[in-house]
Order: structure tokens, then C-alpha cells, then sequence
């Protein structure tokens, strides 16, 4: 098992005809990824690469019996494709534009969740199930099937931590995304790998800002039956300046590493300084 | 995006929130001017981005009409915390009997705008948040429905022990407030204080409304009200290139992609003994133009005495970064030492075009680093 | 609340619809004018508020500068279902490749707004729904989210045959469409038809506006478009005394509490063989001026044969009714004959009251009708 | 039994200190209705009728435990009223108030599914259960405890009919109100009725304008297992004009009673045509 996505994932790139879409459409494609079909308004008919394309997600869906999607559109157009694909009945869509603005995804959020579609991001690289799925833009050949999980705000962060889960590989790989307001937090993925048996260990990629970690740790301290590994992103971060992601912002005093971190501590989070310290506290645990 | 207390005073204004007689000027004599029409005393307050203006000498209340520009002249040109005050709004006294706090901001956990009010006014909201929790009165607020009367209402109660007419009057405030909020993408909105006077009514004495940067594009109006001269002119070229870019005071300039890498390295920079120069993120597609003007930007940073290339591909390919670094040695002289790591996609043929130049290669990020503050002279 | 098709248009060209060159007119002068600045042919149409103006004769094509005057002065005064046409549109020729229905209602079964469009415009959608329901294309509003871009987009994919750029532009004009309907509180919005021009583009030729009644008091703006002039001026005075009266074609007159019982009690005396004169609802409480109102309306009818008051007291009091009826009795000279039926809250003090008087009590409903039709000398 | 509403509803009223909420909150109690508390913003402490009134439905719902509530403030501030009712966890919330714009009902109405609330109206009499509660404004000597279920889109029509049950009496009488967009319709309460042991006749009593009549037909065809009633008012009104009511309006050739009463015969409703031939045609079906 594995959590979000796996090889039965049915996935729609909605934006194929687009640069970005039909390379990654491509990419995931080659991965083994089960991409169905793509939608681009207008295309309906053409493939991509040998993927049909649609000109709706309601007729892609129809067609094809996709469950997923992936947005592939500029950020002002993000939230009518998210708003589009959980009209048409997908269960999760994975939004990457980074830009969208908050008060849409508070909005598109709440229609995402009246009927029961997952958001994941937006500002995000998507999922990855090693040797199963990939409903994403990460490089591949940085992840290898294995037993730990890893949820991440970041993109390439996320990469440089799954590089150095060593032999133990990973079950999922999952970033979140680094805006203020995203469709999937650190806690939803937390209570998946706390389900899910393929995964025994779960690190947990945070940085500044916001206090999506302390609800995090919180739930572990409480619920959580494996090992967790927890890194912060940020320490040398001067309040109130945007570190890139809008959502990476100290402000008034909230938000900041050492909160964050004892949080982890209070929580029996093992807390990682460096990426390579990852590999041997994996070994003293699993 | 932030703007001035008179900017948003003047959105305020526009919406029928009710704000204190007052006039924004530029130089002494303009203000003498803006008293004399408002009549004394007046408060005299530095309009500038950051806050604790009034800590550092920023605001003044002046009682005569012949004080008025030797305090002008004061605080005009005043630098407070890096910034110089260029302008300043000189206002009414209020005749205060109390003051509140109210504000709007963005619940990152319920995923929904949330009005916040307090009786404790003229706090910055976070201490009240930290050591009274209890004062704080909370409302979601469904992005469907908006703001609605019965909330406002609700809260004004609590806030003002049960007294309906003014808890009716907060209710109107709040409900415009959550109008601006919405219809300009604001991050945040607060009236800190609202006050109420002597004669039962509210006033906004003090205003804060930052823009969501995401949705700058629809809101043109949003944008004119950006004061550049406010702004680090290296962070607005570096946007203006697709860079993010934060300049910090250290010596190890960091070239990343991704901003939670730029931050994971600047914090190993710090763990290794050294202190990061900047926050550098290339963004997602990186072409070998940006890392020219990424190099350029860190470099006309006279304390940087080396640099780190810290790139992970996925979407960026490790050559464009090589192919970038060439093109920017070639073109600025750059006399300090450069420390690559490039790992990912295209990783290979991007070793190879560094390989005889005099860019100092490493395998991990942790060795990378060390070399690198190494390189930098270590912490000092 | 209607409003004429040259006011619609007048929303429509602020809400950025595209509608055709056109000017109202009052007078075959100011027709001549505007037919001369818009270029013949034009299409003179009359402004009447009730459909069917064509099959009337209200609308003229004129190919000739000279043939202007002529054809407008037969459409202006002319009497269209009982309406006198007071002002024509004199709009241009578009060049139609091809007719199009567009409209918003609000579906009572889902309750929430539906996008409706239908390759067959010009003909009442109703007609298309009733013959050739797989015809219209239908999307149901999220009133939270409003009209989505990809609903509109989807719309008009399949109005278009999937020409995407038309399907754009059809999304455009249905979200403006919307965002008129939502922000005037619209309980009907229609273009028939939507045209396509022979250069690809879409234009309103017709425009069809109904305002919420219900939501009148927060839009002057809508309650500024009324046309006095097409109301029946008893249905307005009616309405300004709380009444609801709607003139009929019958001989026996009717005083009712509540709309439901007031149509049953019509429905009742055409059951026993006669006519309504009139529909009148006296609403929830009832004073008894509003009972002198209602009586001295129903009376102006000369048609009035007979006067039924059949009423149900529940907040309304049968007293209170009483009371009306005999100060009306006592203040006009009521020349026809009264039955009334009372019942419910206070019918005992009620009757009482009307004992001794010449108002023909009855103990039910259908007795009450039985003899205010006989009074009324029966169906004739 | 009875429906919606019966002695253990716990009910607010919200205006209470209004002229007409006074009047009714005290007729309700005097039928014996649960009223436990009232609501008028700046007014909590006092009491009106002996029921305590709170500044909040809030607060009155914390202290008294209540379930439902019936709303007594204009048209403009009614649907305030219906949001801060399905806020503070009502499960019922009458609106008498006529004249609220119908996109304002769409939106509320909105809200209050997704709270789990159930509305009644606007533009409605209310329920009652005879012998039980009322929820209304309807005048309670005209209703008598039996077995008769009417639901009705009038008023005073209600009771007419109502009082027209003869020896029957009724189980619970509801007005779902007469505007286009209603909280509860036709079908629901007829879902209702047909569970309802009490119940064991149903009297339907619509109007033109609308199609809900026609709905509430063919669910009773497929589903209903008791004898249903139908009266249809408004055979005699011209199209195109509004008979009071705001749903009340023959539109293109739909809404008409002669759709609705052959809706009715297609669904094996025994029409009625004069509310006096009820008592006969109940006794032949009982």
C-alpha cells in the first residue's frame, strides 16, 4: 500500500496541450503512472503523446473513468480547473501553480470539500508512490520504493529528504505545497501514514510560518503508533520577510523555528538537523 | 504587499469606515498647514512600513500651532528601522474613552477568513493572543455567505458588555471591514486601535491593510499604492528576474532552488559556523539568464566572500545552472570562490562543462557547505 | 417587476453585453433621427411590457430612410394586449448567421439559479422545453462559487459544436449575464435571441430583465426603471394599502384573507356557475381601513354585481373586519349586495356586530359563495 | 406521532420582543408548546411572558437546550435571523416573514443544509401538532388532535382545510409557505407523513405556479403507501399575473392547475375541488 495515489490512480492532466502539461504528462506517463486522458478546452479529439484529449473533465472522466487530476495552468486559471474537476466527480486533484491567490483557494477549498474531492497544494510538487505512481513533477530517479514516509511544505527540500532515506526508500512522498492555504496538511497525511502498513517511519518536512507543525506534533503525541521524524526549514529566517513561499512568513512572533521545534521535542518527534543525519536515525529505529 | 496607515486610511474612508480628521504630508510646512485646518492639539505620526514607529520617536502629539513644524521636522527623515519617513500624517486628538482591537485575517488551519476583536486595543494582537488568550473574541467567517450580521453583532456584545447600539455601530464596522478584505484580497486588515470616544461613537485611529501579493494581478488599484521607494531595490530586481531574493547580513551567498532548500542551506551555513548573505531562491524553470542576474544580485553584496550553488534538479536542469554560472564568470569579475553542488536531473552533463574551471565541486549538501563557509573564513 | 427591453439592454451595455446600435424613441421624429444615425435598414420595435408584440405588429423592419416616419407612427399608440405603446427601439440590422437562447432562473426544485441556453432561439424556451427538451443545454449556479468559467465554457462548447474561441466568448457573456442576475437580484434574465454575427461574433438582439420583487427595497436602482404608466393603477394603489388586488373579468367581487383561500374562493364561485371580478388578498392584520380600501377598489369595477368577503381569521380578526366593512358601508354608498362568511379568531363578536345590518351572513365557504353568486345573478 | 414538530421540540423565538413575537410566543406556550426562551440582541435578562430572552441564539441555545425556533423579524432581517439559527445547531427554523428575496433564501438555504439545518417557509403559518406544539401562527382552535396529515403551500387555505378533516382530525399541519424558494417542499413532508405511524390519510394542498405539485404526485405514485388528497387553488387565475403569493404565477404555460390535477389523477391522488367534500371522501377511504 501506499497513501493518495498508487497504480491504480486514474489521472487526467487537465492543461495537457500546454508546455509544462504534455512534458510531465509525458514524464508521468513513462513513470507508469496511469494517465488517462487530458483536457484542454478546444482539443477535444487530438492526443498528446498517446493520451486522448478532452474538452471538459466531466467528458474525460466520462470517458476514461479517471479519479484524479493534475493542473498544469497558469495560476489565475488554477482555481477554475480545481473547481472543474471536483464538479466532475475526481477525488483528488493536485494543483501546482504556485500564485493563486488565498481567498480563491478559500473558496475553491470549501466547494472542493462539499463534494469530497482532496486538494492537494496549490504551490506544490505533487505525490509520489516509488515504483507505483507519480501525479507529479519530482525527478524520479531521486525516489525508490521503500517504508517511510515523507510530507513535505517544500519541493526540492522534499527531494533532498527522500534522497537521504537511504535503503530504507519511501512509501509515499508528498509535498503539501508553501502557500498559506492549501487542500492537504501535514495532519491529513499524517493520519494516512499512521494507516497505512507499508509505511513504518514518517518524516515530516516543515519550515516557518503558520502552525501546521504544532497540529501535527500535537496529533502525534496522542495518536501516532510510528517512529516520526521531524525537520524545520527556516532557523536563520528574519521575521516578517516572505522566505519564497508565501506561506514561509514570520509574523508577530508566531510561526518561528524554536516554536516549532518544541513542538517536535514535546511530541517525541526526533528532530533532524541535516538531511544526512536521516539515514542512521532511521536505522536506531526501524 | 503593505501600504501606509494613510493609504488604508484613505480605503477605510472610501468604505464608510469612520476615521479621524487628518491630513498626509510631506514637508514641514504642510503640516503646519494640515494643523492649523484640523485645529490643535494633533497628533503628528511617521507613515513607514514597519512597525514600532512609536518606540522610536515616530509619533508626537503636538499641543501649539508654533511647535508644529520643529515636530514635523523631526520625524520627517527619520530613519526607523532602516527605513527613512517620508511623509507623516498629522490628525486630530481624539477624545478617547477607550480603545479595542479588530482585524481580519486568513485562518490557516480552518482555511477560512476569521474576525478577530479585542478589548484589549492599541496591543499588538499576538501579545494579547500569547498572555491573555481569553480577551480575544473569534469569528469564522464562511466565504459563501461572508461576514454575517448576527456574527458582528455577536461580537460587538461581547466586546462592549452587552451594550446593543454600540455593538450595532461595531457590527457596521465589521461588516465593511470584511467588504474591503474581500473585494481587494487583503492578507490582513486591522483597526488597532479602534477607539471609542467620549460621545459613544467608534473611530479607526490607526489603520493596516497588506494585499495578498497572489492576487496583485486583478487588483490594479492594490498595486498603485505600492511605495517602491520603501523597497529594497536588489529584492525588485531580482522579482523582476523571477528570483526571490532576501538580503541577510552574513558572508556566504547562497544561489538555491526551492525555497524551502534556499532556507534548509542558509540554516546549515549557520549549523557549519558561517552566516548566510542572502536568501536566493532560482524558482522552478531556471535558464541560464536568471543565474546571471542571481550572481550579479549576491555579488553587489560587498560582504560576500563566497558563494554556494546548492541546486537539486527536478524541473530545473542541473546544465542551465552550469551553463548560467559560466556565462555570469565570464561576464562580472568575480573574485570570490564559488562552491557547486548540483544533484538531479542532468546532474552529469553539468559536472562535466564545470569540470577545469575553477567553480569548487561537492557531492552532498553538507559538504558543499562546509567548504563553503570554510571558503568565507569560516564564522568570523 | 419587468422592466422593457430597452432598459434591459441599457444593464446589458453596462455589464460589458454586447447589444446592437439602437435608440429609444417616443416620437416618429426622434425614430427618423435615429434611424438616420444608425444607417438603414433598421428594425423598429415596440416597448410593451407582455410578449407577443411581433405576431401584434409591433415590430417593423424599414428599408428606407422615407418609409421611417410612416412605420413608426403606426407601432407608436398602438394598443398591444391592453398596453399603449409609448416608446420603440430603433435599433440596426444585425446580420444574423445564426439565433441562439440564453437565460438565468432561479430552478424552485433545486433552488438555486440555472444557466439555460438552446440552439433554438427566438422561440420561448418553455416551447423548446416542452417539445424539444433535449435541445436546451442547463447548468445548475453554485450561489457560493457564482457561475464557474469552465460552465460557461462547457455551455457553450456545446452550443458551438466545440468551436472553443465562440465557446469563450459565450462564457463571457454568461458570467456577465450572471453577475447582473446576482447583484440586481434578478428572477429572470434572458437574451432571445443571442445572435451570431456573420463575422463570428455574439450579440443580444432581444433582452429580457425581471427584478425579485422582494428585493426592490435594496435596489433603487431597479425601482427606478418602473413603468408606472403600464400598471393598472387600482393593482397600485391596492399594493400601496398592503393589499394584493389583481382586476378580473367576473361580476362577484371578493374580500379574502390570504392568497391560497382568496384563489380557492374564485375557483369555488366558478364552480357555482359564476365569474370572479377580481382577485384581493387583505393580507395578515388586517385594520379595518385596509377593509374600507379593499371594498371601495373592488367597487370602482362597475362589473360589480355582488361582494363576497370570506375570511379565515387567524392573526386577522373577524372584528377587525367587521368593523372595516360597515365604516365602509357607512362611507360609500355600497349599492350591491354583501355576503360574508367569518370565521375563526373573534367570528363570534364578528357576527354581532353584522347582525342587523343588510350583510347576508353564511356559516361556510361554499354556502357563501352559493349566494353570492345567486346575488350576482348567477353565471350571466 | 407527528412530524417536524411534537411536545418535546424545544423552541426559541427569535424577535421576541417584537409586537408579533410577544403575541405568538405566548399563544405557542399557551398551547402548550416547549417555548424556552426568546432572542432580542441588547435585551438578554429581560423576559417576556415568563420566557427568558438571550442577546444570542447562541447563548440561548447553550442555556436552554432548544431544537428549533421561529423567527419574528421583518423580510430585510429575516434570513440574518435563519443563518444565526442553523450557527447555533437549530434543527428546525420556521420563517413567517413574507418578502424575503428569493437569492437571499437560495444562499441561506444553502448554508443551513450544509448545517444540518431544516427550514420551514418563508412566507409560512408554521406548523402544528395538534394536542402536541405549535410552531406557528396559526389559530389553534380551528385544529384537532387525529390522523389526517395536510401540508399546504397557504395559510389561511390550511386551515380551512384543516378544519374540513372533520371527526379525523390531524396529526401534524404544515405550510411550506408560499414563495418560489421554499426550505421544506411537498415531497419532503409527504416522505414524512408516509413514516409517520400517526398519520394515516394525506391532504396536499398546492397551488399554481411551480412544478412541486407535479413532483410530490410522482413520488406518491412510486412510493406512498397511504391515501393522498389533492386540492389545487388557483384554477381561475390568468397567467402571467401574480396571485399574492410570489410563487403563485403561471409562467410559459407551466404551473397551470390542469397540469397539477392531472398530475395528481396520473398518480392516483383523489382530487378534491371543494374543501368541504373532504370529510366524505376521508370516511370512504378510513
Amino acid at each position: 500500500m501506499s497513501i493518495l495515489i498508487d497504480e491504480k490512480t486514474r489521472v487526467l492532466v487537465q492543461g495537457i496541450t500546454g508546455r509544462d502539461g504534455a512534458f510531465h504528462a509525458q514524464a508521468m506517463k513513462s513513470y507508469g503512472t496511469q494517465v488517462v486522458g487530458g483536457v484542454t478546452p478546444g482539443k477535444g479529439g487530438q492526443s498528446v503523446e498517446g493520451i486522448p484529449v478532452f474538452d471538459s473533465v466531466a467528458e474525460a472522466a466520462r470517458a476514461t473513468g479517471a479519479d484524479a487530476s493534475i493542473i498544469f495552468v497558469p495560476a489565475a486559471f488554477a482555481t477554475d480547473a480545481m473547481y472543474e474537476a471536483a464538479d466532475g466527480g475526481l477525488k483528488l486533484v493536485v494543483c501546482v501553480a504556485e500564485g493563486v491567490p488565498t481567498l480563491d483557494m478559500v473558496r475553491v477549498l470549501e466547494y472542493c470539500r462539499g463534494r469530497g474531492t482532496r486538494v492537494l497544494g496549490p504551490n506544490c510538487p505533487g505525490a509520489i508512490s516509488p515504483g507505483k505512481a507519480k501525479v507529479g513533477i519530482m525527478p524520479a530517479a531521486s525516489f525508490a520504493r521503500g517504508c517511510v514516509g515523507v510530507v513535505s511544505r517544500s519541493g526540492t527540500l522534499t527531494y533532498e529528504i527522500a534522497a537521504n532515506t537511504g535503503d530504507f526508500g519511501q512509501s509515499t512522498v508528498i509535498g503539501i505545497g508553501g502557500d498559506p492555504v492549501i487542500g492537504t496538511s501535514f495532519l491529513d497525511c499524517l493520519e494516512l501514514f499512521n494507516a497505512d502498513p507499508e509505511t513504518r517511519a514518517i518524516v515530516l518536512v516543515g519550515e516557518i510560518g503558520g502552525t501546521d507543525e504544532e497540529r501535527a506534533a500535537d496529533w502525534v503525541k496522542r495518536n501516532c503508533r510510528k517512529p516520526v521524524f521531524g525537520f524545520i526549514a527556516g532557523q536563520t529566517a528574519p521575521p516578517g520577510k516572505r522566505m519564497g513561499h508565501a506561506g514561509a512568513i514570520i509574523s508577530g512572533g508566531t510561526g518561528t523555528a524554536p516554536e516549532k521545534i518544541a513542538a517536535f521535542e514535546a511530541a517525541g518527534i526526533e528532530v533532524i538537523y541535516e538531511p544526512q543525519e536521516l539515514p542512521g536515525r532511521l536505522a536506531a529505529k526501524l | 504587499m503593505k501600504v501606509h496607515e494613510y493609504q488604508a486610511k484613505e480605503i477605510f474612508e472610501q468604505a464608510g469606515i469612520p476615521v479621524p480628521r487628518e491630513v498626509v504630508c510631506a514637508t514641514p510646512a504642510e503640516c503646519a498647514a494640515a494643523a492649523r485646518a484640523i485645529g490643535l492639539p494633533v497628533v503628528i505620526k511617521a507613515q513607514v512600513l514597519v512597525g514600532g514607529r512609536g518606540k522610536a520617536g515616530g509619533v508626537k502629539r503636538v499641543e501649539k500651532q508654533e511647535q508644529v513644524e520643529a515636530a514635523a521636522g523631526q520625524i520627517l527623515g527619520m530613519d526607523i528601522k532602516g527605513l527613512r519617513v517620508e511623509k507623516v500624517l498629522v490628525a486630530e486628538c481624539a477624545d478617547i474613552a477607550k480603545e479595542y482591537y479588530v482585524g481580519i485575517i486568513v485562518d490557516r488551519v480552518g482555511r477560512k477568513p476569521v474576525l478577530m476583536a479585542s478589548a484589549a486595543g492599541g496591543v499588538e494582537i499576538e501579545q494579547v493572543a500569547r498572555e491573555t488568550p481569553e480577551k480575544i473574541v473569534k469569528v469564522e467567517i464562511d466565504p459563501a455567505a461572508g461576514l454575517l450580521g448576527f456574527q458582528g453583532r455577536n461580537v460587538g456584545m461581547a466586546l462592549f458588555d452587552g451594550d446593543a447600539k454600540l455593538a450595532r455601530s461595531f457590527a457596521g464596522i465589521a461588516a465593511r471591514l470584511y467588504r474591503v478584505f474581500a473585494s481587494r484580497d487583503c492578507s490582513l486588515i486591522e483597526i488597532n486601535p479602534l477607539v471609542r470616544l467620549g460621545d459613544g461613537s467608534l473611530l479607526a485611529l490607526d489603520a493596516k491593510v497588506n494585499f495578498d501579493d497572489n492576487a496583485l494581478f486583478r487588483h490594479p488599484d492594490n498595486e498603485a499604492m505600492r511605495d517602491r521607494a520603501a523597497e529594497e531595490p536588489k529584492e525588485v530586481e531580482a522579482k523582476e528576474a523571477g528570483l526571490s531574493y532576501i538580503k541577510l547580513e552574513g558572508n556566504v551567498g547562497c544561489v538555491v532552488n526551492g525555497a524551502g532548500l534556499a532556507m534548509a542551506t542558509m540554516d546549515l551555513i549557520k549549523r557549519y559556523g558561517g552566516e548566510p548573505a542572502n536568501f536566493l531562491d532560482v524558482g522552478g524553470s531556471s535558464s541560464p539568464d536568471k543565474m546571471v542576474t542571481a550572481m550579479r544580485i549576491i555579488l553587489s553584496d560587498p560582504n560576500v566572500k563566497a558563494i554556494l550553488v546548492n541546486i537539486f534538479g527536478g524541473i530545473t536542469r542541473c546544465d542551465d545552472i552550469a551553463t548560467g554560472l559560466l556565462a555570469a564568470k565570464k561576464q562580472a569579475d568575480i573574485r570570490v570562490p564559488v562552491v557547486a553542488r548540483l544533484t538531479g536531473t542532468n546532474a552529469e552533463p553539468a559536472r562535466a562543462l564545470l569540470e577545469g574551471t575553477d567553480v569548487t565541486p561537492a557531492a552532498t549538501m553538507a559538504e558543499a557547505v562546509k567548504k563553503a563557509v570554510e571558503l568565507a573564513g569560516g564564522g568570523k
